[in-house]
């Protein structure tokens, strides 16, 4: 197996407590260990409800906020032994796509300006940047007579559009997207998948796909990993993350999932109710799960490998009874 | 809410007004809040126009000026001018009911005379090496060599005598007075007023003649102004030529314009060029319009001409020699090849208006001479030290305050002493000999040689002596003031 | 339909003002809903969804907003016209209202005991004790037991799922006959939405109320609803029973709506993107709103706005606006509705 | 460094250098500045700001004297400022754009616009000179601090009208707001028992902070009304070079300052549940 | 939200009243009718007249002329602290949101013990230990007001640090030094200026109290506190000398205001 565009390795991002009356939120771990690695080419699904640590982990791993523990290889060289120039340099080989289209843009700058800023930095000359910058708006199906706007005389599809544009201007090979859609009108939002897919195949490059939309997610990548409260429980190829999940709480994720195909809700709450929070120790997910035992209370599981790359962190895993 | 604080209000007011119902006292303004009340240990003239009334001295200055016995009702000198012996008054008594003896005055001096203690004053009393008292008495001063101030040094408020029982006991008289004077201390709001009430047992008999006297500080002339319209205030000495004409209108009020005993004057720093020329300073003599700085910032008075207030006994008059005379002022300027580009500086103590007012006078009066001037500001602390101790500065607008004996006003000119730091030998000498000189005809020989030098060489540009308004509402009769120290004298005043 | 619970017929609403323009983001709504029916309203944002559900609540923001034509009758009672007194009488009494983001519909510094109660006292006439008795039956009945110490926490004591169903319990409090549910689960993560998805159904059995439930998420509009209405550019343009929509949509919008949507199932195709944006009310195209971004589209559609029409029954007949074709009615407003 | 010597002022100007030198000494200013500092850092530890040095007197004794009036100043103009800012600036959020409102607006920007001393200045001249309701010097009642708690009222009333009505303002656009009409609530209960109580969070912390601010825009009143309170105590301070009082009454103010800043946040953390601990 | 076309009127009418202020303290000895230090002692406590508009002051001087110069000592102090203050407070502010949080509590702390002072109080403090003068109160007013910007400008960048685009400018490789000058500094101008013109108001008081305590302006410069302080001593015989100087500060007070007010409401359309 060659080596992964992407590796992270037991990745921890703390936040430290900050004043004397949150004590409570000391050292607050929003990532705690997380490891996993993409291949080239393919497309990463990393979901997760809100406050999972979704998107700390995004930043952290692009050195935006930089890991407070753990390791993050691109291919194979360690970001977090490079100087502050290496780094930079390292950036345009990895790029984001942030959820919010209006806060991606600079308000102040035209979007030419905005645009040219990672080719500028790259040293590209400013023709060159030009006419690199009116390639990639044409790539993503802006008019590039429109360069010499401002974000705000754009719609939100456009503004992603351009976000894209802006990321892919420097040639990276990986493209981090946290939630590039969710912002988006449902018919547009189908737009920006499509351009993406369009992108992905035309450039050779692999996605790191951030979502809480499992729709979109199932729809979208090759592995996914699931994160429950800053720590990966499951990780495998999507047919069986969603036909055999192995960790409760992927399937009862994925089972709440409304769908055009589903059946319709039925009104019955059974087992609903209010989970409070799970102990410190053992497993995160033991208060909410229907299957947790004592042991579930005090130790906490750690992601193995289940069989055939599909890892799960749970103690007491579905049976996978589904073949495979 | 708004119900209540009007609620509020309204009980405020009708409290204030049955308040105003009690017999009526005599209100008297005070510009500013004594420092202390302790007269040993200030130089202040608001504690001394204050503690007058609450202490007395062995010996006073009559209406005149003139010094007669107070606290003491004689006293004699020997030959040789080195022994004073003084014969107190009997039957006089502290407020704390102490009887006067020689020990109280012998404590009082000494007090003042202690190095730790460390009065301002003390070195007026330098001359005085011992203090006896063969009785209760009597008290005999021993003197190192002849010195004529001294009568007046007594005579000043810090001559107060104290109740050597409380000296002893560490009483803390600069917050609670106890004297023998006139008047006993009640209480002292700071900041706001002075009570004090009449002394049953006071020497003098039948005086004071009204129970209550409070002195009430109001900062602002223009407040004590409608104070006195409005008859809430009995009086006040501070008084603008500005306020005359709406004090007369309401016909409630006596005014009186004594003169005082002070010397207005813009004071020249003659060691530093080119005011070290003596052209110089006989152009700007001749540059000011004495009078119009006068009657403008200080509301009247009397030019000079020399170094000495003019209702003075020692008084001589040069006004002759340096009359309002620009022209002259220019072309002297340019004998001495003082033009524009030469800036000097008038440092101007921001705490007393008037001299700021005279500072601005005097400086758009050089200003049409062609001397440039710029004025600077400085607290009077900076003034102090700037000025006044280390004589940083071209110009300065000040006045002398009056002094019962002149070698209080002349000491140490002539001597880089003085912070005009005008050197004349010749002049020094004859101060010098003015103070050891006895007899007021000797005395005035030499001080007159030493004011003629002082006028013609032109240390200052002496402007004058000015008016003092004194405003008492009509009810008040007999208030004195006293015309060298300052202080007020409510002993003789009545209330109608 | 005479017995309808709700009937909103051509209900046009514009706003004025500088920035505004003069726009009109209802330009005609024609919406029923039967007694104990969910009906969804679904459409993108800006679409006037929201808009619709505020006017009948009364709501509107009177100033800027004006309310053109139309009528909204609830329970055979014309609203609009009706007194502000009148009005304020239904809400929350006959009709309840649940919103997006309960974090921000609940008032941060008044416990939640005390925002049940007030409806309660105030609509009910109920004592003050037998108000929050009432509060804490509510409380259980949202599945939240323990329901007299919920009473007494303030809402950011409260999980957003609690929240929600804290929302839920004071707007059902007066068993109104409508409930209007706007986006009620949208700031909600999934495991949580389901819980107040069969929540909301559930008290719609046991008390027997109507749900005008209003979402953009066409998933959820399928778990949930009965009949469904599809809004674009503040007019229907569909409307009908939850499977003869999500089965057979007749307006090429809902149809290219519905293909738009990822899903498992559709890996490894293309999604059937609609070309261009949402127009902002100010600027709704001329003729169908929809025709610059209909595949579709012909010159008729440029310039007639078409009909809302019954197709139930196959052919185009034409029916009224508002449609007394009843519970089975399939209406669609598109001339080229039916044809293929 | 600092201009001007304190002994020289309570010599006066007929001293000679030997009495300023015993002076000096008595005071304690002949010793070098550090020793000075560290001296006086010392005693304040122990909340001893030592003694005035022109009139012998403590600082700390001297600073409670004044202290009172200064406050009731602070407070009564406090008093006044939310008499006034509260009432209006509610009307005018709930009637926005109305002429209840402009007139709301026009006095705040007006009274944030007119200094307060010299407002004073013109308060004397109206009430106290051409019409005499009010007494021209002196202290000790009510009706010697209603004219310069006016003057100190105003601006402060100015900011806190302004406050009150974004405040309301903004609470009144809040979600909360539209769920309480949703439930059928008068107007009258949905803007003055849900709005209000929110709109009137952020005023408690400001009108807390301008307390604070109204103890240092005392001096400046104090001086226009010749009130004896901390304000001229401090100048007099000022004017005369005694260090030990105006050190005394700078951290005297800043202690003031945090306090109040400190029951303020006490009573918001009180009044406001969201962050109310425990 | 609708803008209301009285809130647009007032602000250019600030706007000309500022402009007509500024040219009239550039401009102040072509335009004022007498030197604003000549005295006519034949003309003392003048009321207004023909010959002086707003009449003469104790000392016979122009009033008008004194208050146009006036304008000179508010604008300058205005000016110059307001310069000083929105210089180091930003630089602090910015200093303090973009380095260690080690640095970033330390500055801070620095700042909110400055602000734990009553403004008046600080100044009067400060000035005292530089000594009396224009020069002082433009220092000692600049250092004060130095805190509400450093406060402004790192909340202001704590929050832009975090926009996207200014994620995504790092995340393009752009260096800090650059990320800020390019991104930050441009978005955090609109706040800073708003900011300085309140400021502006508050210093013009400041200047005028100072004065007024006679720790300001020096005579004979004419400062509008200054005069107010001359005219407390003849508030019955000329109150003119107390209204114009104090008409004229409360107006460029106002001025300021409602510029900033304008301004702010510009940049962020909410209120």
């Amino acid at each position: 197996m060659s080596t992964p565009i992407l590796e992270v390795r037991r990745l921890e991002k703390r936040y430290a407590a900050s004043g004397i009356l949150s004590r409570s939120r000391a050292g607050l771990k929003a990532v705690d260990g997380v490891s996993f690695a993409v291949e080239a080419g393919s497309t990463f699904g990393l979901v997760g409800e809100s406050g999972c640590g979704k998107t700390t982990l995004a930043r952290a791993l692009l050195y935006l906020d930089p890991p407070t523990v753990g390791e993050v290889l691109f291919e194979g060289t360690p970001l977090g032994g490079l100087s502050r120039a290496g780094l930079r340099g390292f950036r345009r080989h990895m790029q984001i796509v942030f959820q919010d289209p209006n806060g991606a843009l600079d308000p102040k700058m035209s979007v030419r300006a905005s645009m040219g800023e990672g080719l500028a930095n790259l040293g590209v000359p400013r023709a060159e940047r030009e006419r690199r910058t009116a390639a990639a708006l044409e790539l993503v199906g802006i008019q590039p007579a429109h360069a010499g706007r401002y974000p705000h005389e754009f719609s939100g599809g456009q503004k992603q559009r351009i976000t894209i544009a802006r990321a892919l201007s420097v040639d990276p090979r990986l493209l981090v997207l946290d939630e590039p859609v969710s912002n988006l009108d449902v018919s547009i939002q189908a737009q920006i998948i499509n351009l993406l897919l369009d992108l992905k195949s035309r450039l050779a490059l692999t996605y790191l796909f951030i979502s809480h939309d499992l729709n979109l997610v199932a729809y979208l990548a090759d592995r996914i990993a699931v994160m429950y409260r800053g720590r990966i429980v499951e990780l495998g190829s999507t047919a069986r993350i969603l036909d055999s999940a192995l960790h409760p709480y992927t399937r009862r994720l994925f089972a709440s999932v409304p769908r055009l195909t589903g059946e319709r809700i039925a009104p019955k709450m059974e087992g609903d109710s209010e989970a409070g929070d799970s102990s410190r120790k053992g497993c995160r997910y033991a208060a909410r799960c229907e299957r947790g035992e004592l042991a579930c209370h005090s130790n906490d599981p750690e992601l193995h490998d289940a069989g055939g790359g599909h890892l799960v962190a749970c103690l007491l895993p579905e049976k996978n009874d589904q073949g495979g | 809410m708004r119900r209540t604080f009007l609620l509020a209000l309204a009980a405020g007011l009708l409290i204030a007004g049955l308040a105003g119902a009690a017999p009526k006292p005599l209100t008297w303004a005070l510009s500013g809040n004594p420092d202390s009340l302790d007269p040993q240990k200030t130089a202040g003239t608001l504690t001394f126009q204050t503690v007058r009334s609450l202490y007395d001295t062995l010996v006073e200055p009559d209406a005149k000026g003139q010094i007669v016995g107070a606290l003491a009702e004689r006293w004699q000198t020997s030959a040789d001018n080195l022994t004073w012996t003084f014969t107190l008054r009997k039957g006089v008594k502290f407020h704390n009911g102490d009887a006067l003896t020689s020990a109280d005055v012998r404590a009082s001096f000494e007090r003042i005379k202690n190095k730790e203690f460390a009065s301002p004053k003390a070195s007026e009393y330098a001359a005085i090496t011992s203090i006896e008292t063969p009785d209760p008495s009597t008290v005999v001063f021993k003197l190192a060599k002849p010195f004529s101030p001294l009568l007046a040094a007594l005579a000043s408020g810090w001559g107060a005598i104290l109740p050597k029982s409380l000296i002893d006991s560490g009483h803390d008289f600069s917050s609670k007075p106890v004297g023998t004077g006139p008047f006993v201390f009640k209480e002292w709001v700071r900041d706001n007023r002075i009570v004090l009430a009449k002394n049953p047992d006071y020497w003098l008999k039948g005086l004071p003649k009204f129970d209550s006297l409070i002195f009430q500080i109001i900062p602002e002339r223009a407040v004590q102004v409608q104070g006195l319209i409005a008859g809430q205030i009995d009086g006040s000495d501070i008084i603008d030529q500005e306020d005359v004409p709406m004090l007369e209108a309401s016909g409630k009020v006596n005014i009186d314009r004594p003169l005082t005993a002070q010397i207005f004057v813009l004071a020249m720093n003659c060691s530093k060029p080119p005011l070290n020329d003596l052209r110089v300073r006989q152009a700007v003599n001749h540059a000011i319009d004495k009078q119009a700085v006068l009657d403008v910032a200080y509301g009247g008075g009397k030019p000079v001409g020399t170094f000495m207030n003019y209702g003075n006994a020692y008084y001589r008059d040069f006004t002759s020699l340096y009359p309002y005379d620009p022209a002259k002022a220019r072309s002297l300027l340019a004998q001495a090849g003082v033009g524009k580009d030469t800036v000097l500086e008038m440092v101007l103590p921001a705490n007393y208006p008037p001299h700021v007012k005279a500072g601005e006078m005097y400086q758009e009066m050089l200003s049409k001479v062609g001397l440039n001037v710029q004025i600077k500001l400085v607290d009077w602390p900076t003034w102090l030290k700037d000025v006044y101790t280390a004589a940083k500065y071209d110009f300065t607008a000040i006045a002398h305050t009056g002094k019962l004996d002149p070698d209080g006003t002349l000491s140490g000119y002539g001597t880089e002493k003085r912070y005009v730091r005008w050197i004349n030998a010749t002049a020094a000498d004859y101060i010098a000999k003015g103070a050891g000189a006895v007899g007021e005809e000797n005395r005035k020989k030499l001080y007159d040689q030493a004011m003629m030098i002082m006028a013609r060489e032109v240390p200052f540009v002496f402007t004058g002596t000015s008016y003092r308004r004194v405003v008492t509402n009509k009810r008040v009769k007999g208030f004195r003031m006293d015309p060298i120290l300052d202080t007020y004298d409510f002993r003789h005043t009545e209330l109608q | 339909m005479a017995d309808a619970l709700l009937s909103i017929r051509d209900l046009a609403v514009s706003f004025q003002g500088r920035e505004a323009g003069g726009s009109r983001p209802l330009r005609g709504v024609d919406l029923e809903v039967g007694p104990g029916e969910v009906h969804a309203l679904v459409g993108e944002s800006g679409s006037g969804k929201t808009l619709t559900a505020t006017c009948v609540l009364g709501l509107l923001p009177v100033p800027p907003a004006r309310i053109e034509a139309g009528s909204i009758r609830f329970q055979g009672r014309e609203l609009l016209g009706l007194a502000e007194r009148e009005r304020r009488k239904l809400r929350g009494r006959r009709i309840g209202m649940v919103f997006q983001e309960p974090s921000k519909y609940l008032n941060p510094s008044m416990r939640v005991g005390e925002q049940i109660v007030e409806a309660l006292i105030l609509h009910l006439g109920l004592s003050r004790r037998g108000a929050r008795a009432r509060a804490a039956e509510l409380l259980e009945l949202v599945g939240l037991p323990g329901g007299r110490q919920i009473l007494r926490r303030y809402p950011h004591e409260l999980s957003g799922g609690m929240r929600q169903r804290v929302m839920i319990a004071m707007a059902v409090s007066c068993e109104p006959a409508l409930l209007i549910a706007d986006e009620p689960t949208t700031a909600l993560d999934v495991t949580l939405q389901r819980q107040i998805l069969r929540l909301l159904l559930e008290l719609r059995d046991r008390l027997g109320m109507a749900v005008l439930f209003v979402s953009h998420d066409l998933a959820v509009v399928h778990g949930i609803s009965e009949r469904v209405s599809v809004i674009y550019c503040g007019k229907i343009v569909e409307s009908g029973s939850r499977e003869r929509v999500f089965g057979r949509p007749l307006h090429p919008y809902t149809q290219a709506l519905l293909a738009s949507v990822p899903e498992a199932s559709r890996r490894g195709t293309r999604l059937a993107a609609i070309p261009g944006t949402v127009p902002d009310a100010a600027h709704v195209p001329a003729g169908c709103a929809f025709h610059p971004r209909c595949p579709l589209a012909v010159e008729k559609c440029r310039l007639e706005v078409p009909a809302l029409l019954d197709y139930a029954a196959g052919p185009p007949g034409r029916a009224p606006a508002g449609g007394e074709a009843g519970a089975s009615s399939h209406l669609a407003a598109c001339h080229l509705a039916g044809r293929s | 460094m600092v201009p001007g010597d304190p002994a020289l002022v309570i010599a006066g100007v007929d001293a000679t250098a030997e009495d300023i030198a015993a002076i000096r000494a008595r005071i304690g200013t002949d010793r070098p500045l550090p020793a000075q500092y560290l001296d006086w850092l010392w005693r304040v530890v122990r909340f001893d700001f030592g003694t005035s040095l022109t009139s012998g007197q403590p600082v700390t004794a001297l600073i409670f004297e004044r202290f009172g009036l200064t406050l009731s100043l602070a407070l009564l103009g406090m008093l006044i400022s939310l008499v006034v800012a509260l009432p209006i600036g509610v009307v005018s959020a709930v009637r926005r754009w109305s002429f209840w409102d402009y007139l709301g607006m026009g006095f705040s920007q007006a009274g944030m616009a007119v200094p307060s001393f010299w407002l004073g200045i013109l308060l004397l001249l109206a009430l106290a000179v051409k019409i005499p309701l009010f007494p021209l010097f002196g202290s000790g009642s009510l009706r010697h601090l209603v004219l310069p708690a006016v003057a100190l009222g105003i601006a402060r009333a100015a900011v806190l009208l302004r406050l009150t009505r974004a405040s309301m303002v903004e609470e009144l656009s809040k979600e909360y707001v539209i769920t309480a009409r949703a439930k059928g609530l008068t107007e009258r209960m949905v803007k003055y028992k849900h709005a209000l109580r929110n709109g009137l969070l952020p005023v408690v912390t400001i009108a807390g902070i301008q307390l604070g601010y109204m103890l240092g825009g005392a001096i400046i009143i104090e001086q226009v009304f010749s009130l004896p309170g901390l304000g001229r105590l401090f100048l007099f301070g000022v004017y005369q070079r005694d260090f030990p009082l105006i050190q005394g009454g700078v951290v005297f103010v800043a202690f003031a300052f945090s306090l109040i800043n400190f029951l303020v946040d006490i009573l918001y953390s009180v009044l406001n549940p969201r962050i109310r601990v425990g | 939200m609708i803008r209301r076309p009285a809130a647009r009127r007032l602000y250019y009418a600030a706007l000309l009243f500022l402009a007509i202020l500024g040219a009239a303290a550039i401009a102040a000895p072509l335009v004022a009718p007498y030197s604003p230090t000549e005295q006519h002692l034949d003309r003392r406590l003048a009321p207004p007249s023909r010959t002086h508009l707003l009449g003469t002051d104790n000392l016979g001087r122009d009033l008008l002329s004194r208050t146009i110069y006036g304008s000179r000592s508010a604008l300058l102090v205005g000016i110059v602290s307001v310069a000083i203050s929105a210089l180091l407070g930003s630089l602090v502010g910015l200093v303090a949101a973009l380095s260690s949080p080690s640095l970033d509590n330390l500055l801070m702390l620095v700042m909110d013990s400055l602000l734990s002072f009553p403004t008046v109080l600080l100044a009067i403090t400060v000035v005292s230990f530089l000594g009396y003068g224009l020069v002082q109160v433009m220092i000692a007013v600049g250092v004060i007001y130095a805190p509400t910007f450093a406060r402004l400008v790192r909340a202001e960048t704590l929050a832009l640090k975090n926009e996207g685009y200014v994620e995504a400018s790092q995340a393009l490789g752009t260096p800090q030094v650059l990320v800020v000058f390019r991104h930050i500094l441009p978005n955090l101008l609109g706040k800073v200026v708003v900011q300085c013109s309140i400021t502006f108001a508050l210093t013009v008081v400041i200047e005028a109290s100072l004065s007024y305590l006679g720790l300001g302006a020096q005579p004979p410069t004419p400062s509008w506190g200054l005069m107010l302080k001359d005219a407390r001593d003849y508030l019955v015989q000329a109150p003119w000398m107390a209204l114009y100087p104090g008409l004229a500060l409360a107006f460029t007070v106002l001025c300021f205001n409602i510029l900033g007010d304008s301004l702010s409401e510009r940049l962020n359309p909410k209120l």
